[in-house]
């Protein structure tokens, strides 16, 4: 631990930590657009600068350790005149379009640009115009919209080991490329599009179905692998519209393809929603994926009631005829534990044999 | 092209490198870094293309086009641009009907290149045409060479 | 005949350039027709620096004959037979093809460390390095010194880093021996980027073993064993130079294991830039030297701490190397005895731009302005008028030419806005617009940089913008202040010294040109008539005669007029391109 | 797992088995690469290039189904150059010496002969892991889907108990599951031989307590495992089945074999979100509703019970599980006396000690790791701090066997079947999203551009792929991922099932059928 002091504040804090871990653990307020708290330090966004005791420039807090006796200044005139600068240079080359921007209420840019007052651009200029967009089925790139903070790069190289891309080009022209700026061919996790800042990144299938804040937020588990990723769901008109996870849960918000962008199944057109009783006789093939099957014909819809009550009827024949044993059921690994738990029950206690499993093995 | 590549990367195997020096030896014998070039490096090093892409755009020596096959370097030191650099350049391009944002002729015979100074400012305005060097010149001379070259059939 | 006759021949970038191998042929062909048996030698090759400087006047041929030396200067093949015949075989040279006066002057002033012996020793052969006293300091130093006198005495010398910054070379050095860390590396700096500024070329083509030299007392201070040289593709025979000099010096065991049979041993290798302006930057050359964009690093940590590979590493630039050998072998007291006090020594400058002797000069800190201007520049080209001084290239700015009696050191030049640099010099006269020279400067800059950090990515491009519409007769109210405003934030809020001193420029003209930008943005007219936008172009009736060149050069059709009768511009359609200008014989094309 | 995902970071060696974590456990890779970067040296054993590899130390490109082999000669060179935890031998396992003597044979030339990986690389991998002393090793199915998938799994435990990498944090033994609840449909004992908690059926005393909490008399035999299920089908000893958000048809081997078995059932009743294959073959199809659209549990592959909370009412007349079942009971006249999911699991947490803790209430403060014995308990978030249940762990002599199918003229191919990382087990979930199928709607064989060369066989050409239970047309992928020899089919396409093909032998002991070899002959379609 070592001892410094912010904006006034004696404060102990430990050693290896940055002025602007520091300041944050004490609830001391830095603006910040570059830096992430799991990714390595930028220094590119220039918004930490803050004024230290000793140095000629303001430094970056987000790549400044702390040493100990350090006097630390978060905000003064001349500060804030270079982060409204700042702030005024990124939106002199940033597109207008919050009101139909997917990030508009969760935009960092967007909170800063408020909180600094800063509207029309007092440096207006040319700005980047991208024509060409990525055709990748998930992920949306309006590399318009992009700050150049490179926290996409970091999370798809320190996170998820791909580099699927990188800075490219300099200057103005600096850009986020993939190899020859080929269409995105990756593991589509989407780590980039959780912390990128911006607009720049988002989901494809986010487009206009709602934004934050009009939203509702359901914290739940991922229905995929056994890893069991904490999501949040966010729900408009009973319509799973994105799903999201929080840097606070225990797998830090990262996700895989199926968990971020695999949820169009529960709405799906081909969802079953009557129980079905058949009516043909079994052609003993299934169609695996064949097409023009007319189910009609084969079932026909029927209420719960008379479902209910065939099952209930044909169980205790064969029960009768051939003995518990005779009945088998096969319980699933995407249903809850309460589910499972009541389904070997229900062979147990209701049917009566141990011929219960599950797909454990396959 | 592949066996190319694979001396390359012999070599680089042997005194280690890094990706500038990697990129430097097949602009070396290529003349510019080909997509497959990156492609097979990147497969054979297990270094990310993209990270091959972003070092070859972001230094100026390097081509992802081909080059054409007369060079002509003008410079833009500030001792030449004291001395009209500016109005070579605008002469060269215009002659060479270079479309904007290209460097290059459409029919691949003539690059125009401007490079921040190549130290020869006490002859500024300085411009090299394929190696050659040419002091104190004007649009008007070294336009006379390029219409030489378009004349004489190509030895190279 | 017998004779011991030696012709050197400027083969240097510049005497190439003004034809020297057609001189170099012509002579080797004449003395073989008259069987004369004289040596011909490239000289300026090796020696571009050190024997003239002067290659304003290349091809420049020095002819020597018992011991005494002539210079001729402009000279083309055509007059190589007469010189043969008159100077070598009839004994008397030609008066008015040799070197004039001011030739001297050029030298009466300059103070010759770093330069002292490019031209003396051939620099691709290390043996006449050896002979003028070369690796004797290095020999001593790892003999009978402890690292810490070789800090000591650098410090004492009071040497500052030639490539820009200044920063002390001696507490630099320390800095690094004292960080923790069993690898360390010295890298040369060899990237010279500021355009107008080669001095760092000259050195390595005129005398790479002093470089070498300084990188190896360097590492064995700092205790580094491996060392690189960042050097620019664009410098082919440097690269070429050098390679060969460390070939040799590994040849002879300077570089390599046990050197002098000492504990020490030391490896160099040899980095090519790829062209990026930010790699001058130390911490963007360390990411170009371990083969990644060069993008700067935040600061700190330094270099001193953690540098290339995270290690301790030591950048020093070129000529603050090659000056280390001389700091040893003459002891700190000498070198410390030029120079102000506080900066020592004597820095090279690269004298170009409207003068009349340009080439690299070396001069001890502390000369005036004037001196350097008017004594061995020998004054303004042509009779044009003085306006202003710009040195230290796009990091630097411009000195009026009201304050020709500022003191050329860190800190006078720094106080009048400006700074050494990398020492490049150029002279402006009247004829060039400050507000242009500020855009040029920003394009640079701006085309330069790395695009890490906003204020340098978006903040030169806005400078630039707002630079190009006053010079395109868009000048807004207020762009003078949006200038400063921005030049501020621009230079404290950025990440790297590219972008901290990007706006040099920028800030000093508008504080010693301020009106001159005012001029452009209210009554929108060049002084110096350099923005064409600005331009008027009208005939001038009495003067015309009528001949029609104008009409024919005008690619717009805006000029009228009969045979024989005054013509007239239409200014609606005029491009103001100057091709009538140019055009006209009788000066009647008038512009403003 | 023995450890929690987070501890990952903490681990010195990670040794990778049979696992291709980036693709099927993408977020535990994460933690992985996060641990290399902090200089975790990585071991990667698999007969597929798999991505991991990109992070490994060692990489150890084995024959499939030569584990054990592998296994073993890395235990025989830990032993000769006594990397052993010679403590943790002495006090917490027993049959060290027994054992010793069963892994002498295994020296490193014969276990490069069996398993094809060049013997230094073998020594390098055991000096790796037998130096560290906090190491964790990874496997999934690629260890247990072998007729000798057990003796897999005990040739791991044999390493583990040598280097005493067990019972301390990032240190263990870590099988990752495939699906987000098979930890917890085990758990809550869907399966044959146990009540819930694993607390076995025939075990005295065990039956009597659940009678006792469910108020009605039990069968004291244990039942028949899913693939067991199928013969018995196909043999007519079964006559009904009842299938819960199961798909068999894609998913056991021998597809053909499994309809059959379905096919020749009296009544089958099929209960899904979607018109899945099998239920093509029922009798009653029941529209079930999502885990999204339902409150709940979930037990991750870390033991870590989190709660799943309704997000969207199900479609239509779609119904959860739970009270579908318990409307049934009822209609058979049993009445379970719980309602809601809550006081389902309140009834579980009373009948299994290492569940007691744990509250629904707890749970909104995020998930906890079983063991949790009671309120104030944080749960478990590695297992065998305290030594090992039973006392002394024993070693356990595993003899190498070759696969039950094994190449020969007519049959010169390897198969061996995985997932890849866009789809999910049988797809029904995973097929119905259109980005997804747009950029991986394909079923593909990986094979060795020198095996297509010699088939003449380009990529995105469709070639056919046979066995002697079946075959299928499918499109060729050239890729140096897979060994000459071998090919690759992901299981998760019915259009071309790789479980048409695959073999149906199964594990003697826990009855998983080997996915992961069998025999086939390929030709070109032409």
């Amino acid at each position: 631990m070592v001892r410094i002091n912010i904006d006034g504040k004696e404060l102990q804090v430990p050693a290896q930590s940055t002025i602007l871990e520091a300041a944050k653990n004490n609830d001391i307020f830095i603006p910040t657009l570059c830096h992430h708290p799991k990714l390595t330090p930028f220094g590119g966004c220039r918004l930490c600068l803050v004024e230290v005791k000793g140095f000629l420039k303001p430094v970056t807090a987000c790549t400044t350790t702390v040493g100990e006796g350090m006097e630390v200044v978060t905000s003064s005139p001349e500060i804030e005149e270079l982060r409204r600068l700042v702030l005024e240079l990124i939106l002199s080359d940033h597109p207008n379009d919050c009101m139909v921007c997917e990030k508009t209420g969760s935009c960092a840019l967007q909170e800063l640009a408020y909180m600094y007052g800063v509207r029309e651009a007092e440096y207006a200029g040319e700005r980047r115009n991208y024509e060409t967009r990525d055709g990748n089925p998930f992920i949306e790139r309006d590399l318009e919209k992009c700050i150049l903070c490179g926290r996409c790069v970091k999370a798809c190289d320190e996170i998820q080991g791909v580099e699927a891309i990188d800075f490219g080009y300099r200057g103005f022209r600096a850009k986020i490329c993939t190899s020859y700026e080929e269409d995105l061919d990756c593991e589509f996790c989407g780590q980039c599009v959780a912390v990128c800042p911006t607009g720049a990144l988002t989901g494809k299938l986010w487009k206009l179905k709602g934004r934050p804040g009009t939203t509702k937020e359901i914290d739940t588990v991922c229905p995929y692998c056994g890893i069991g990723c904490n999501i949040t769901a966010h729900v408009k008109k009973n319509e799973i519209v994105r799903i999201t996870s929080a840097e606070d849960t225990w797998n830090e918000g990262w996700l895989c393809v199926k968990g971020r962008f695999g949820y169009q199944f529960v709405s799906s057109p081909d969802r079953l929603v009557r129980p079905l009783i058949r009516t043909a006789p079994k052609s003993g093939m299934p169609s695996l994926g064949r097409k023009g099957i007319k189910w009609g014909e084969v079932f026909r819809e029927a209420s719960w009631e008379e479902a209910l009550d065939l099952i209930a009827s044909r169980i205790r024949e064969i029960k009768e005829t051939h003995g518990a044993d005779a009945l088998a059921g096969l319980s699933s690994a995407r249903c809850t534990n309460e589910e499972n738990y009541v389904f070997q029950k229900f062979m147990r206690a209701a049917v009566g044999t141990n011929n219960v499993d599950h797909c454990a093995r396959l | 092209m592949i066996e190319e590549l694979e001396n390359i990367l012999e070599r680089y195997r042997k005194k280690g490198g890094n990706i500038i020096a990697l990129l430097q030896d097949t602009q070396e014998s290529l003349g510019y870094i080909p997509r497959m070039a990156v492609r097979f490096f990147s497969e054979e090093l297990g270094i990310a293309a993209s990270r091959f892409y972003g070092v070859a755009t972001f230094y100026s020596q390097f081509r992802l086009k081909p080059v054409g096959r007369h060079k002509i370097t003008a410079c833009c030191g500030t001792a030449c641009h004291v001395r009209g650099a500016e109005k070579i350049i605008g002469g060269l391009r215009k002659e060479l009907a270079l479309p904007a944002g290209e460097d290059t002729t459409p029919d691949g015979e003539f690059t125009l290149e401007e490079v921040a100074c190549l130290g020869t400012c006490s002859f500024a305005p300085v411009v090299m045409v394929d190696g050659g060097v040419r002091g104190k010149t004007s649009a008007d001379v070294i336009v006379k060479e390029i219409k030489a070259i378009r004349k004489k059939p190509d030895e190279g | 005949m017998k004779d011991n006759t030696v012709v050197r021949v400027c083969m240097g970038p510049a005497g190439i350039a003004a034809g020297g191998k057609a001189v170099l042929e012509a002579f080797r062909e004449t003395l073989a027709d008259r069987n004369i048996d004289a040596e011909v030698k490239e000289h300026c090759s090796s020696h571009q620096v050190g024997c003239l400087g002067l290659c304003a006047r290349d091809v420049l041929v020095e002819i020597g004959r018992n011991g005494s030396k002539t210079s001729y200067q402009y000279v083309k093949p055509d007059m190589v037979g007469r010189i043969v015949a008159e100077h070598i075989v009839g004994g008397t040279p030609v008066k008015e093809w040799l070197v004039d006066e001011t030739f001297d002057t050029f030298y009466r002033k300059q103070v010759k460390i770093v330069l002292a012996d490019c031209g003396r020793v051939d620099p691709e052969d290390i043996d006449s390095y050896i002979a003028a006293g070369g690796y004797e300091p290095t020999r001593e130093v790892l003999m009978t010194w402890i690292p810490d006198d070789v800090i000591e005495e650098i410090r004492m010398s009071g040497i500052r880093g030639r490539g820009g910054a200044g920063f002390p070379t001696g507490l630099k050095w320390e800095l690094a021996r004292r960080s923790k860390g069993d690898v360390k590396y010295v890298i040369c700096n060899a990237d010279e980027g500021d355009p107008g500024a080669f001095m760092d070329r000259a050195v390595i083509e005129g005398n790479p073993h002093s470089v070498i030299e300084g990188m190896l007392i360097g590492a064995f201070a700092i205790g580094a064993n491996k060392g690189y040289v960042y050097i620019r593709a664009e410098y082919p025979l440097a690269v070429e130079r050098l390679k060969l000099a460390i070939k040799q010096a590994y040849e002879r065991r300077f570089l390599g294991r046990a050197i002098f049979n000492t504990q020490f041993s030391f490896d160099i290798e040899i980095r090519l830039g790829a062209g990026a302006f930010v790699c001058g930057e130390e911490t963007a050359l360390i990411a170009s030297i371990e083969g990644e964009r060069g993008m700067p690093r935040s600061k700190p940590p330094f270099p001193v701490n953690r540098g290339l590979w995270q290690r301790p590493t030591v950048i020093n630039n070129v000529e603050t190397l090659a000056n280390v050998p001389y700091i040893i072998r003459k002891g700190w007291a000498w070198y410390a005895s030029y120079g102000t006090e506080k900066s020592k020594g004597t820095k090279v400058f690269a004298l170009t731009g409207k003068i009349r002797n340009q080439g690299l000069i070396e001069v001890p800190m502390g000369i005036t302005l004037g001196e350097i201007i008017h004594e061995i520049g020998g004054g303004i080209e042509g009779n044009r008028a003085l306006k202003a001084v710009q040195t230290g290239g796009p990091s630097g700015g411009c000195i009026p030419a009201g304050m020709l009696d500022l003191n050329v050191d860190y800190e006078s030049l720094a106080k009048a806005g400006s700074i050494v640099g990398s020492g490049g010099m150029i002279v402006l006269d009247e004829d060039n617009c400050m507000v242009n020279m500020a855009k040029y400067f920003i394009q640079f800059t701006q085309a330069e940089s790395c695009g890490k950090c906003v204020p340098c990515r978006v903040g030169t491009k806005r400078l630039l913008e707002i630079l190009t519409r006053i010079t395109e007769g868009q000048g807004k109210e207020g762009d003078i202040e949006r200038l400063e405003r921005l030049s501020r934030g621009v230079k404290t809020a950025s990440l790297c010294g590219l972008g901290q001193t990007a706006p040099n420029p920028v800030l000093s003209n508008l504080r010693y040109f301020r009106e001159e930008f005012e001029t452009h943005i209210r009554d929108k007219k060049c002084p110096a008539k350099v923005c064409k936008k600005l331009l008027r172009y009208s005939i001038l009736e009495e003067y015309c005669k009528g001949c029609g060149a104008c009409m024919k050069a005008c690619p717009a059709d805006a000029i009228s007029g009969d045979k024989k009768k005054p013509h007239r511009i239409n200014p609606d359609r005029c491009i103001r391109c100057g091709a009538c200008f140019e055009a006209c014989k009788f000066k009647s094309v008038a512009r403003d | 797992m023995t450890n929690s995902i987070p501890e990952i970071e903490g681990m010195e060696v990670i040794f990778i088995i049979g696992s291709n974590t980036k693709e099927s456990h993408p977020v535990v890779a994460n933690r992985m690469i996060k641990a290399h970067r902090r200089g975790a040296k990585i071991i990667v054993a698999d007969p597929r290039r798999v991505p991991m590899v990109k992070f490994s130390e060692v990489f150890l490109k084995m024959r499939p189904g030569t584990d054990i082999a592998l296994l073993n000669g890395m235990a025989h060179i830990i032993v000769k150059e006594g990397l052993l935890n010679g403590e943790f031998v002495r006090e917490k396992t027993e049959g060290f010496d027994q054992w010793k003597k069963s892994v002498e044979e295994f020296t490193p030339e014969r276990v490069e002969g069996i398993t094809g990986v060049p013997k230094e690389d073998i020594v390098r991998a055991a000096r790796l892991y037998g130096l560290s002393r906090k190491a964790g090793i990874f496997y999934t199915m690629g260890i247990t889907q072998h007729t000798c998938g057990t003796d897999n799994v005990r040739a791991i435990a044999n390493l583990v108990m040598l280097t005493g990498n067990i019972g301390r944090e990032s240190t263990g033994v870590n099988p990752l599951r495939g699906q987000n609840n098979v930890q917890g449909s085990s758990d809550a004992a869907c399966m044959p031989n146990v009540y819930p908690g694993y607390q076995k059926i025939d075990m005295p005393g065990i039956r009597e307590k659940f009678e006792e909490a469910w108020g009605t008399a039990l069968p004291p035999k244990p039942g028949l495992t899913a693939t067991e299920m199928m013969d018995a089908a196909a043999e007519g000893r079964i006559r009904a089945m009842y299938i819960m958000g199961e798909n068999p048809i894609i998913t056991d081997p021998n597809m053909h074999h499994t309809i059959k078995a379905l096919g020749s059932l009296d009544f089958l009743v099929v209960q899904d979100i979607f018109m899945i294959d099998t239920a093509e073959l029922a009798d009653v199809v029941l529209p079930a509703a999502c885990s999204f659209e339902k409150d709940g549990t979930f037990a991750n592959t870390e033991r870590k019970v989190q709660r799943v909370r309704k997000a969207v009412e199900p479609p239509g007349e779609a119904r959860d599980d739970m009270s579908i079942l318990l409307e049934i009971s009822k209609r058979l006249g049993y009445d379970m006396g719980h309602d809601t999911p809550e006081k389902v699991f309140q009834e579980y947490g009373r009948l299994w000690p290492a569940m007691a803790g744990i509250t629904y209430r707890r749970l909104d403060g995020g998930g906890i790791q079983w063991p949790c014995p009671s309120g104030t308990h944080p749960g478990t978030r590695f297992l065998y701090k305290e030594g090992f249940p039973k006392g002394k762990a024993p070693f356990s002599s595993v003899a190498y066997c070759p696969p039950a199918e094994v190449t020969d003229e007519e049959y010169p191919f390897v198969l061996t079947t995985g997932r890849n990382l866009f789809q999910y087990h049988s797809g029904s979930m995973t097929r119905t999203v259109k980005s997804i199928e747009k950029h991986a709607g394909e079923p593909y064989v990986e094979i060795n551009p020198l095996d297509a060369g010699r088939l003449g066989v380009r990529t995105g050409e469709m070639i056919k792929v046979a066995s002697r239970r079946g075959e299928i047309e499918i499109r060729a992928r050239l890729t140096k991922r897979v060994s000459e020899g071998t090919v690759f089919i992901p299981m998760h396409y019915r259009e071309a099932a790789a479980n048409v093909i695959t073999n149906d032998a199964l594990d003697p002991v826990v009855k998983i059928p080997e996915f992961k070899v069998c025999a086939v002959k390929i030709e070109a379609v032409r």
